[in-house]
């Protein structure tokens, strides 16, 4: 196992409506859609295909991000688990699994404000009508890549390359000096 | 043609103004000329006056689908400047440039070229290798460039910021003294004045239809909207539409036609005393004699022949002028337009014969076009008399993609490592 | 910023997407086996239509495929966009053709 | 001064006096007021000095079609804002004003002598003289020109101010809150769509707050308006914005806004921003735009005290200010009888009515004459006088080509109107067709674009009852449209109102030549003469007439100008209006502010700075950064006393002599997996990749299809079907989106998939003699001698427990390896790894040292060695190219007989003859000494350093038949001299490779 506190997740400002970032497995699943029905299996979760949602199963989720990109999440920790049940699982198909886990940063947005923060820099309706709880794309926000995912209607949770955490997260922070009125 | 002068001005100003007459005659298309020029912007009456003037090609016309002027050299940041790269490159807009110096005097119609310096700003190590290489090029080829540290900048254009704590911080620039700008709608009217007087007949509001080839397979005639025109020799100088236009002779060219945005400020009292642009940051900026602010960057994205752009555009241009200029967060976007500009693969332009015999073309020139107003001008005019190229527009053929002498300023000026 | 139908993900913003370029220039399946003027044609020569232009685009910051669309480049208005692969459609209005 | 202010009326609260100040002077006004409004009441006139001849100039307008009151407001000196028009300008506790273009005050400005120099003046003048000498236009009459021109002073200092931005959607924008706005919202809410009203005043209402003595539904307008408001408070699906201008329509619906957020308040909070962009994407689109009363042209007409009927009614009606107390009021439409009529009712005197329709009669005009006021038909005005307000207006009865009964009325203010001109400025921007129409003199929206619809005035619509159930109907299909359905309700408006009808043009004179000036547009004092000048000069185009003369072209963009304009020059023409055409309506309706669009991107927010694992660790050894792309890379670690030199040559030695470490986080990396992965990178880079081993890594060049140099990097094979791809820094993103488009589109069958893991990683090089020793004691499940992990062999094992994938590979000619590890563990690993380097006395170095490095031995940087025109062969790498293979992405184009031209620029080594020069970069080269320019330049450099362990210079360059001149000595042209130098080969140091197999 490794010491863990070698490992350094990137720091980011603090605000109230901010979940401090936790390191997590993540894994870029691409291949056919015969694939993901095995990955599914090895996985604990049937992956999502339908464009743009989001399964969860306890804590694991798998989020669409293409027609054959999904993007797998879990507790940290279970990462080599996880690359051995997909592989066996997935004996015989043509896919990639890469491990992502240190890629990017997991910033969770929670409460009232989060859809208005969001909103002033993402150019998608983030209203619940036009992007209800379940849903997640890659999108962007001011000027970085992003996934955004909502897991429920007051909670929203980007996954950002590491590089570009503290550009969004600053920019939140920025947008919040603003009064709502 | 009524000669311009403050005395004629003085003159007049006794009569009420009453004595001036039209700039250029408003006439029907004869049934033939000797040449015609496709598109009544800046080039194209360059042309036109250029072939009557320096080529005694007198029965000229130019067809002009809307009014002179009316496309890119009205649509345009009118900046002027030489300080390219390749020794073809240099050597095209330095010929520009030097006809530029002495053209308001040459047409006795007063352009207000204005060698205010054209200073190009680097932010990055990378930036600046690509300025001194700009800078040895341009001084082999006698063209003026100049380093300028940050302070010498600041000292050249005041409102800029050159604090180390900016995001791209100003490491220093080329200064290009003798580039500067001028008064675009001016240039269309001086050429139509001059060329019109030399017996050129300048015809708006007749858009071309059809380009009508012998037996042979050269040209011999053009279909307008304002009826066939007999003529042997045309050269198109037609910008965003030009791919339109000899699409009509079935000729293809490696062109794409993109919009691009400018934008003026309400005008202010002088603040901007230079032209600065920034490639890295995407933005350049000027003022006008009548005190505008006048800010353009780089294409829109996609194809288009819409004349308009986007706003996120729009929004990034300014975002870089407003980083390179903090003050200027307080003045206001009066106008904004859009044209189309044609777009070679390695940015650089055409001049040059087209598969069809009597068939030449000048185009290409991207956001460039305006610097180049006089050149192209002289350069198709020379073209189109002689059946060959002249030695400056010689490498600026059609047969260059083919072989893969590439003049490519823009992938210069890429970044890597 | 336009508003563009992703065949994959909906309605999307201009922002979330990149051109590329005109649409249904296939690479020769044998380069060395091209004249000059065809390998020339397939580089460089594009058609620039004024009028309804099949052309790419890639939902970069979405789910990242390229696809391909008919549009309008007099008024940026989109008529179909439709997968890679897939043959363009026909347009029913009279007097339009791709 | 007189007080112009009324007993009682308007909407200003008298309870809360407002101090301010004007070009010095302190006035005081009521909160409410604009700055326009509290200076008539204050009875000022002059507000501003004209943009050319300097006239002295009053307010006409009561909104933002305002000309000629602008002003500069100086909150403090940071925040001064130019050309702001008074009329907008709303009046808070301490408010600074200046006025604008005058010179020394704004009663006496010595540059009014533009006016009397006027008959040289004309349209365009410029264009004939200040042609001789030829420098002299640069250096001399331009500048005087230049400060003649421009209207306020720039800013100087750095804006403080925050500006915000946000996207919206939603299913109605209803674009002005005025009579058809409010019904229009009101209705369309009540469906349940979601719908954002915004109006550029700072209260909701428009021109129904120009109207207290109408009812509606049996409601005062103020009662009314204030339910309706609160109606739409009330609903969760309504937005309103005051103070928000929408000023563009773009394609596919959306509309920016912009919404001024604190200019009104006399202490913002230091978070509030100043402005806000509001990029709103709508289902549907509601213009109710309303429209904008014309004045009429005759010689004079520019004085202090002559406006718009409308914005006389407006001053008495909201702000309770009587814009004269002896008016005379010239009209060409009904709607303005309801000035005359109110101001009469406030106690003005109205000292006559001049009608300029011969035909003029029915109900104004009973109602004027009534009330006692005298009424003229067939009116023309023949001038005006005044110095610096009208006090006496010249008015003749026009028939049959003569002026008879010309008398001379004495007058405080002069209303004009000539109608209302629909504001259809949005529509057009939406590329909307508009037609003319005759019976309203005025171009209406015909034929849509977009999915919008106009509402109201701004659609020809007239009278208060026909407006607001026009919005209220347009209102209802808008949202059905949208997908809700409502039905309309019917309003019943009573007010005192009449045709918005009138004539467009230049009022009719005796004789064409008048001495006095009829402005058209008067903020660029545009006359009718000089619109007449340009037509004799041949320009008959309106845009030509425009750009010739500039009318239209002002901060107000023409809004009370262009249709007088037009009608003047049709009627020039003998042609039609629609005939003669409409100029293009362009973005934006009224000026906005820059920060907007910049809105957040400032400092670091301006673009992300992205930094790697690294970083923080590099920050605290006191690294100096460069930005490559967006990345903050350590450029050198200097010790203290050292420049960039010193560190640089410190740096080298250590790394040449025993171990430097290097953060190589930012290189690109992509995983390539699949069946089909090594086929995949067989046709997409120039070498072979088929028989890689796993294990084993190699060095590849990817070429764009025209044959030049795309990208470099080292590919390894990780596994059978999975391969570690590097790329440049800056070429990570791009060389992503190329091989998507090459798998998606070309070669969709090949089974493989790619995922980028740039920042999965942090790369740490570890590159020197001593390197091994460093790293042994680290790893573990890692074999480190020579011969199980030889020059570019690749193993996975673990470093300080950590999982990782070991390089072996060098970019500077040592012994090196590459330690990728999971990027959180990166600080970690590193300061490990420092900490092991100590006894070796491993150095940190940058990317200085390691260009000096690469460059000793004759590496390439992709982007610095080559500019988009570089073939493989020409950097002297025609070995990688794997000969065998049918094709790869550029071969085709490699073959073309000029990529072999015997004199293409081919890279070289350059040796100076006095080994301490350094050449700079850039520097181009020549064959023969002693050359003025135009030169035959034949090459240049594109890299040059100080090598320490040379002990001299050294130079890469590419120079034409370059491999054939080695051995020559050429020059390097300098301002200083020529710089002698030998061409050499492209490796310097270590020239049989022994060193990296170490």
């Amino acid at each position: 196992m490794v010491d863990a506190a070698l490992r350094r997740i990137v720091s980011l400002p603090t605000a109230a409506w901010l979940d401090s970032p936790v390191p997590a497995a993540r894994f870029i699943l691409r291949g056919a859609a015969a694939t993901r029905a095995a990955a599914g299996q090895g996985f604990g979760l049937s992956l999502p295909e339908t464009a743009c949602r989001a399964t969860t199963d306890g804590n694991r989720a798998a989020l669409w991000l293409g027609p054959d990109e999904q993007l797998l999440l879990a507790p940290d920790g279970e990462a080599e688990l996880i690359e051995a049940s997909l592989a066996r699982a997935l004996q015989g198909h043509a896919y990639s699994l890469v491990d992502v886990s240190h890629r990017q940063v997991g910033i969770g947005l929670h409460g009232p404000r989060a859809e208005w923060l969001l909103q002033s820099q993402c150019p998608l309706p983030l209203n619940l009508r036009d992007f209800p709880a379940g849903m997640c794309t890659r999108t962007v926000f001011g000027k970085a890549e992003i996934v955004l995912w909502r897991p429920a209607e007051q909670v929203f949770r980007l996954e950002v390359w590491r590089s570009f955490a503290t550009y969004v997260v600053e920019l939140l922070c920025e947008i919040d000096r603003e009064s709502v009125a | 043609m009524r000669k311009f002068s403050g005395w004629t001005l003085l003159k007049e100003a006794f009569g009420g103004q009453q004595g001036w007459t039209p700039q250029w005659r408003r006439v029907a298309p004869q049934a033939e000329y000797d040449a015609i020029i496709i598109g009544g912007g800046g080039h194209g009456l360059a042309a036109a006056y250029y072939l009557a003037s320096e080529h005694g090609i007198t029965r000229t016309a130019v067809l002009e689908k809307g009014w002179i002027g009316g496309g890119n050299t009205g649509r345009n940041t009118t900046i002027i400047r030489s300080n390219y790269l390749f020794d073809e490159s240099a050597a095209l807009y330095d010929h520009a440039l030097k006809l530029w110096e002495d053209l308001s005097q040459v047409l006795n119609y007063n352009v207000m070229f204005s060698p205010r310096g054209v200073m190009m700003l680097a932010h990055t190590v990378h930036d600046v290798q690509v300025a001194k290489r700009h800078i040895h090029a341009n001084r082999g080829n006698g063209v003026d460039n100049e380093w300028l540290s940050p302070e010498e900048a600041k000292a050249y254009c005041p409102p800029l910021n050159i604090e180390r704590n900016i995001r791209y911080p100003v490491l220093g620039a080329a200064l290009q003294r003798r580039g500067g700008t001028a008064r675009h709608d001016a240039v269309a009217w001086g050429y139509a004045r001059a060329a019109d007087a030399i017996g050129v007949d300048i015809i708006e509001n007749c858009e071309v239809t059809g380009l009508v080839r012998d037996a042979s397979g050269a040209m011999e005639a053009v279909q307008t909207s304002r009826g066939l025109i007999r003529c042997r020799r045309v050269g198109v100088s037609a910008a965003g539409n030009t791919s339109v236009v000899l699409g009509l002779a079935g000729v293809r060219l490696p062109l794409e036609s993109f919009p691009l945005q400018a934008l003026v400020s309400e005008p202010v009292k002088p603040v901007v005393p230079c032209v600065v642009m920034s490639g890295s940051i995407h933005a350049y900026i000027s003022q006008s004699d009548k005190g505008e602010l006048v800010i353009g960057a780089g294409t829109d994205a996609y194809t288009s022949y819409t004349q308009r752009g986007a706003l996120h555009v729009n929004s990034h241009t300014l975002s870089a002028v407003c980083e390179l200029f903090p003050a200027f967060r307080r003045m206001r976007m009066l106008r904004n337009w859009g044209g189309i500009v044609d777009v070679t693969p390695d940015r650089s332009p055409i001049i040059a014969r087209t598969p069809v015999p009597g068939l030449y073309v000048n185009c290409g020139w991207g956001t460039g076009g305006f610097k180049a107003t006089p050149g192209a001008g002289h350069l198709l005019a020379w073209t189109m008399a002689r059946d060959e190229p002249h030695p400056i527009n010689a490498p600026f053929t059609i047969e260059r993609f083919r072989d893969g002498h590439l003049i490519d300023e823009a992938a210069a000026a890429a970044v890597a490592h | 910023m336009l508003l563009i139908q992703c065949p994959y993900c909906g309605l999307r913003p201009e922002l979330e997407f990149a051109y590329a370029g005109q649409a249904h220039v296939a690479r020769p399946a044998d380069p060395s086996a091209t004249t000059p003027d065809q390998w020339t044609e397939f580089l460089y020569l594009r058609d620039n239509t004024r009028g309804i232009h099949a052309e790419r685009w890639r939902h970069v910051r979405g789910c990242a495929r390229f696809f391909n669309a008919l549009r309008d480049t007099t008024t940026d208005q989109f008529l179909a966009t439709y997968r890679a692969g897939e043959s363009m459609p026909v347009l029913q209005q009279a007097g339009q053709k791709p | 001064m007189s007080g112009r202010r009324i007993q009682q009326g308007g909407r200003v609260d008298r309870s809360r006096a407002i101090r301010f100040t004007f070009d010095g002077k302190g006035y005081s006004g009521f909160a409410g007021d604009t700055l326009a409004s509290a200076l008539l009441a204050n009875g000022v006139q002059v507000f501003g000095r004209s943009f050319k001849y300097h006239r002295p100039r009053g307010v006409i307008a009561a909104g933002s079609e305002e000309p000629n009151a602008l002003v500069t407001v100086m909150r403090d000196e940071a925040r001064c804002t130019p050309n702001l028009r008074a009329t907008q300008v709303e009046l808070y506790d301490g408010l600074v004003a200046r006025s604008q273009n005058r010179w020394p005050s704004l009663d006496f400005d010595v540059q009014a002598v533009n006016d009397l120099l006027s008959p040289l003046l004309p349209s365009a003048f410029y264009y004939k003289t200040f042609m001789w000498p030829r420098a002299a236009w640069h250096k001399l009459y331009e500048p005087v020109i230049r400060r003649a021109a421009g209207l306020g002073e720039s800013p100087t200092l750095p804006d403080p101010d925050r500006y915000s931005q946000r996207f919206a959607h939603c299913d109605v924008l209803v674009v002005g809150a005025g009579p058809a706005g409010l019904a229009a919202a009101l209705t369309a809410s009540a469906s349940g769509a979601r719908v954002m009203l915004c109006d550029e005043q700072p209260e909701f209402g428009g021109s129904l707050l120009d109207e207290p003595a109408a009812t509606i539904d049996g409601a005062t307008t103020a009662d009314w308006i204030r339910d309706s408001m609160a109606t739409l408070r009330s609903r969760a699906n309504v937005t309103l914005l005051t103070r928000t201008t929408a000023f563009g329509y773009f394609p596919h619906n959306l509309i920016g806004l912009n919404e001024r957020i604190t200019e009104h308040l006399p202490a913002p909070a230091a978070d509030m921003p100043r402005e806000r962009l509001w990029q709103v994407r709508a289902a549907r689109v509601l213009i109710a735009a309303g429209s904008i009363e014309r004045p009429l042209v005759f010689p004079g007409n520019d004085r202090p005290g002559v406006m718009l009927a409308s914005a006389a009614r407006t001053y008495l009606h909201r702000y309770g200010v009587a814009v004269g107390q002896n008016v005379v009021l010239v009209t060409g439409s009904d709607a303005a009888y309801a000035a005359a009529l109110d101001l009469h009712a406030a106690g003005v005197r109205v000292a006559l009515i001049a009608d300029v329709r011969a035909d003029a009669t029915g109900a104004p005009l009973d109602l004027a004459r009534q009330a006692g006021i005298e009424v003229v038909t067939g009116a023309t005005v023949l001038g005006t006088r005044g110095r610096l307000g009208v006090r006496e207006v010249t008015i003749g009865v026009l028939a049959r080509g003569t002026v008879n009964d010309t008398r001379r009325v004495k007058c405080d203010a002069l209303l004009l109107s000539g109608g209302y001109t629909p504001s259809v400025h949005l529509f057009s921007q939406s590329r909307g067709k508009l037609e003319f129409n005759e019976a309203r003199q005025a171009f209406l929206p015909s034929v849509s674009a977009e999915p919008e619809s106009s509402a109201g005035s701004c659609r020809g619509i007239d009278g208060y009852t026909q407006v607001l159930n026009d919005g209220a109907r347009v209102g209802a299909a808008s949202a059905l449209a949208a997908g809700y359905s409502v039905a309309a309700p019917e309003y019943r408006v009573q007010a005192l109102e009449f045709g918005m009808h009138g004539l467009p043009g230049v009022l009719p004179q005796a004789s064409p030549l008048q001495p006095a000036r009829a402005f058209v547009d008067f903020q660029n004092d545009v006359t009718s003469k000089d619109l007449a000048l340009a037509m004799r000069e041949g320009f008959e185009s309106v845009e030509h007439i425009k750009r010739y003369t500039t009318t239209g072209m002002a901060t107000d963009q023409g809004k009370t100008s262009n249709m007088n304009a037009l009608a003047f020059v049709a009627g020039e023409l003998g042609r039609t209006i629609p005939k003669v055409g409409l100029t293009t309506f362009r973005m934006p309706y009224t000026p906005v502010t820059f920060g907007i669009f910049a809105g957040y991107d400032r400092g670091d927010l301006f673009d992300p700075v992205r930094t790697t694992s690294m970083h923080d660790w590099a920050v605290q050894q006191g690294a100096v950064f460069e930005d490559v792309g967006q990345w903050k890379r350590a450029r050198y670690f200097p010790r203290s006393g050292e420049d960039m030199h010193a560190a640089v040559d410190r740096e080298c030695k250590a790394v040449r002599t025993g171990v430097g470490m290097f953060d190589a986080s930012t290189l690109g990396t992509i995983e390539v997996v699949g069946p089909d992965a090594a086929t995949f990178l067989s046709r997409l880079y120039v070498n072979g990749f088929s028989t890689l081993a796993v294990g084993r890594s190699r060095y590849g060049i990817l070429l764009r299809d025209d044959g030049f140099i795309y990208d470099d990097g080292v590919i390894a094979r990780i596994a059978g079907e999975r391969f570690h791809v590097t790329t440049t820094t800056g070429g990570a993103a791009r060389v992503f989106g190329m091989m998507e488009d090459y798998l998606q589109t070309e070669w969709p069958d090949l089974r493989c998939w790619l995922t980028s893991t740039t920042e999965q990683w942090a790369v740490i090089a570890v590159q020197g003699p001593r390197a091994r020793d460093v790293l042994a004691p680290l790893v573990s499940d890692v074999d480190l001698s020579a011969a199980a992990l030889p020059h570019l062999g690749v193993t996975q094992g673990r470093i300080c427990g950590v999982p990782m994938r070991l390089f072996r590979m060098s970019f500077t000619g040592e012994l090196g390896y590459e330690v990728n590890v999971p990027a959180d563990y990166g600080l970690a690993v590193w300061e490990a790894i420092h900490a092991a380097g100590q006894p070796h006395g491993i150095t940190p170095y940058g990317t200085e040292t390691m260009h000096v490095l690469r460059a000793e031995k004759g590496y390439i940087i992709v982007g610095q060695e080559t500019d988009g025109t570089v073939t493989p062969d020409d950097a002297g790498l025609g070995w990688a190219i794997a000969k065998s293979k049918p094709d790869f992405v550029g071969k085709r184009s490699l073959a073309r007989e000029t990529m072999h031209a015997p004199d293409r620029k081919q890279l070289v080594g350059l040796l100076t003859v006095d080994p301490k020069v350094v050449l700079e970069e850039g520097a181009q080269i020549v064959a023969t000494p002693g050359q003025h320019a135009p030169m035959k330049m034949i090459g240049h450099v594109t890299s040059s350093y100080h090598s320490a362990v040379l002990g001299r210079s050294i130079a890469l360059a590419l120079l034409r038949g370059g491999r054939a001149r080695i051995g020559e000595t050429l020059y390097v042209p300098m301002p200083g001299g020529e710089i002698a130098v030998q061409v050499t080969a492209t490796v310097f140091y270590d020239v049989e490779g022994a060193r990296l197999h170490g």
